[in-house]
């Protein structure tokens, strides 16, 4: 029973090791360490809006390896030609696409035209739902997104207090990769405005998440109150250099 | 007849004080330019965002602030960012009060379809059919009709659907509809259009009823 | 369509009206004005864990409203005989209680074994899950918590992936009553340590929310990147004054 | 023969460098004080805590920081509060490497019995259910038998089950079991306990294969 009050109080709780020789152990050196072991076929989630808050590193490095393909990237956008996912599509890296909008990239479109590239466009609440479901062991659910649209072909469909919903799968990913803002050895992460977006619920999802952060420090120097995603979703973790953080659409006011 | 700034401006005015509001690309978009004296809105951007402000002065842009629509923007006092998940449960469970998106066609029943058009490139329907299945209250703005002048305001939608039974009023260059009981009930005329113009330009079931007045802007 | 590019870029976006006059219309003077429309056989979700995290100043000031009867209480545990949830209990003010934990509290077990009080006994997570899905317009979700046993009698179960699960259909409540460390005028919330517990989601899950908080500041004060609940779930808010805080089990270290 | 102290050292041997672990109440919470040096292990604390410290100081007692048991606490440098749902999230995902919770029965298919007993006052079941529907790695702390002196190592529970095939290992006062295919298999016993004294105080079916090693403590 969880919530029974015990009778043996413990008296001194001292948490030997908990405090000494912090090994680290989720840290890794760079991108090139924290993508291994990811192979032909895998299916990876990738954070980001657009270019916002895309993990550029890993992405890049993966780009660098173009013997991994067939690839099912689960990303809400696909990059542009020359940056973010547009360079693994470029190398024909990606197999399946799943996203909820696609298309910035000319590239893409050749591939997804002449059949080369399978895409699973999926509306843009129900991907993240589908990724936190994936992270929270729900293995599906219902909601009313796409009902009575193609999205629904196929799938179950039932009605609550006269409203019709259409059962959804969960998603989970072989490999998780997000980028934050922050984040400490133990993988927590702290991310920026809104480049946070599809990146905490994919960490969740990952059977190995991947964190690369603009500024990892020492457990501590995070306040516990202020933590996104909590490290125990988080499997190695590394600070990116030099992030280029594309901007799509520069509007300004006068 | 309205140009793209006075449908926005047209909307602006079903604007209430409190509510929260998400605006789609586009002619959406403009609303904002339009929030009325005295009436405090918040809008909603889905990638992550309540209350969202103008556009960054040149030297204050920031590559991790965005809206839907990937352009750099600000936020306001009391603003607040969440992520995707969280964003599309305050959609879902009917928290935001106004979506306003554009069409490409929007039929008697409510039905919308702004997506897809066969035979050409899909995009993706992004945020589009979570927000249209979710919201209680959604304005279409859009163009009364295409460029090959045909209707857009249909008894059936030929497109792929986007939502269906979702719309409840269309304000378009030519007039402020509203979509009720399986018709268009026509509720007011741009300046200077005539009832039979918005007759001619609506495919779908036109319901007029008594003198309908011209919008004020 | 959502995410298109539009060609229309708007150059000169003045939000007018947004910085002026803010009206601070979400504010409450004190708990008498938060529960003002709170009636006899409404249901009603309250945040909190054992005593932490409790409104406890709503609580009270509904205890002082004896003629508000009936009502179905949704929170994790039923306070103590003399504070929180134990007040609205010796008013015999509750018809029926969903809770994952009960029984600290002698007149509960009067009231339960002599049939006057209903109790659903819901797992903690499927619990926490029935009101975050209500506040996320997900009606129903599947979830593995007590498959096999009796809380899966009479609903559905389905096999995903070689595991079982069961069919929980999710929570919304008439008023959610939260309580949080730092709130602003928008109805942003800062919940403290392990007191944030069910609070967040509940508050999604109220068709009005109540948030009592301790410190109460304008716009602006709050970081955006530090908001655990988001003003759009807040209905009314307020700064509650003196709280107890009651500690169920002082347990110290030597 | 094993006392709680003793028990909870056992099960504390169980624990792997890096885990993330959900202690319930009773003697799984002493296993914290023995944690191997080393070893560095997570606790999970279901209100919303990962990184739970020692009971404080008196002067540093905070009434918003608890464990699940309700009692006061302290947090680690790298600890993270989160709300239920993301709690149980973590939960139900598998993120949590190891539970160790007690029980009042368990059976030889892995069955588990630990929240109610019918006649008597309910309580609820807590967490207790998430954790055991969820976690890969389970094991019961408990007594062999009950103070009637009857065993609690069962073909099948006799009491309202909590999860089914779920136990993956009970350590008792008497023994060390791995609960699969159907059975008890014994890996070590307490301290000057027989094999036969198992034997003896198991209702499942006992595997007793080659020779049974006596644990170390």
């Amino acid at each position: 029973m969880e919530h029974q009050p015990t009778l043996e109080l413990v008296q001194e709780v001292e948490l030997i090791g908990h405090n000494k020789k912090h090994k680290m152990k989720k840290v890794v050196k760079n991108a090139e360490e924290a993508i291994a072991g990811i192979e032909s076929g895998m299916t990876l989630m990738l954070g980001g809006f657009g270019l916002c808050g895309i993990p550029e590193k890993c992405i890049e490095t993966l780009s660098k390896k173009p013997k991994i393909t067939d690839l099912t990237c689960i990303s809400n956008n696909a990059g542009v030609d020359d940056f973010g996912l547009g360079l693994l599509l470029k190398n024909h890296q990606i197999k399946k696409m799943i996203s909820s909008y696609v298309g910035e990239n000319a590239e893409f479109e050749r591939q997804m035209l002449s059949g080369e590239l399978e895409v699973e466009l999926t509306p843009q609440g129900t991907l993240a739902e589908k990724c936190r479901a994936g992270g929270a062991g729900i293995p599906a659910f219902f909601t009313p997104a796409g009902y009575g649209t193609e999205i629904a072909e196929g799938k179950e469909t039932r009605e609550y207090k006269g409203k019709m919903y259409i059962l959804e799968e969960s998603l989970v990913s072989d490999y998780s990769i997000v980028k934050a803002w922050k984040g400490d050895t133990k993988g927590n992460l702290i991310f920026k405005a809104t480049a946070r977006n599809f990146n905490p619920v994919m960490a969740m999802a990952g059977t190995i998440t991947i964190a690369e952060v603009e500024h990892l420090v020492e457990p501590g120097e995070l306040d516990p109150n202020e933590i996104h995603t909590p490290g125990i979703f988080v499997h190695r973790i590394f600070e990116g250099k030099n992030y280029e953080k594309r901007i799509e659409q520069k509007t300004i006011s006068k | 007849m309205l140009g793209k700034e006075e449908i926005a401006k047209r909307i602006a005015q079903e604007l209430q004080d409190g509510w929260y509001v998400n605006l789609g690309i586009g002619i959406p978009t403009l609303v904002a330019n339009y929030i009325p004296e005295g009436i405090d809105v918040t809008l909603q951007s889905e990638n992550g965002l309540l209350g969202m402000g103008p556009f960054p002065k040149e030297e204050n842009i920031d590559a991790d602030l965005i809206n839907a629509g990937k352009q750099t923007i600000t936020t306001m006092p009391g603003s607040v960012f969440f992520d995707s998940s969280d964003s599309f449960a305050m959609i879902r469970a009917g928290k935001v009060q106004l979506t306003v998106l554009g069409a490409m066609e929007v039929d008697q029943s409510g039905d919308i379809a702004n997506w897809k058009i066969p035979g050409k490139m899909v995009k993706g329907m992004g945020g589009a059919m979570d927000l249209v299945a979710s919201a209680e209250n959604i304005i279409v703005a859009m163009m009364h009709t295409n460029r090959a002048g045909e209707s857009k305001l249909l008894k059936k939608c030929s497109l792929p659907l986007t939502g269906v039974n979702c719309v409840t009023k269309v304000v378009t260059n030519l007039a402020v509809l509203e979509v009720k009981n399986g018709a268009f009930h026509l509720l007011e005329r741009a300046p200077g259009v005539t009832v039979e113009e918005i007759q001619k330009a609506t495919e779908g079931e036109l319901i007029i009823s008594g003198e309908i007045p011209e919008m004020k802007l």
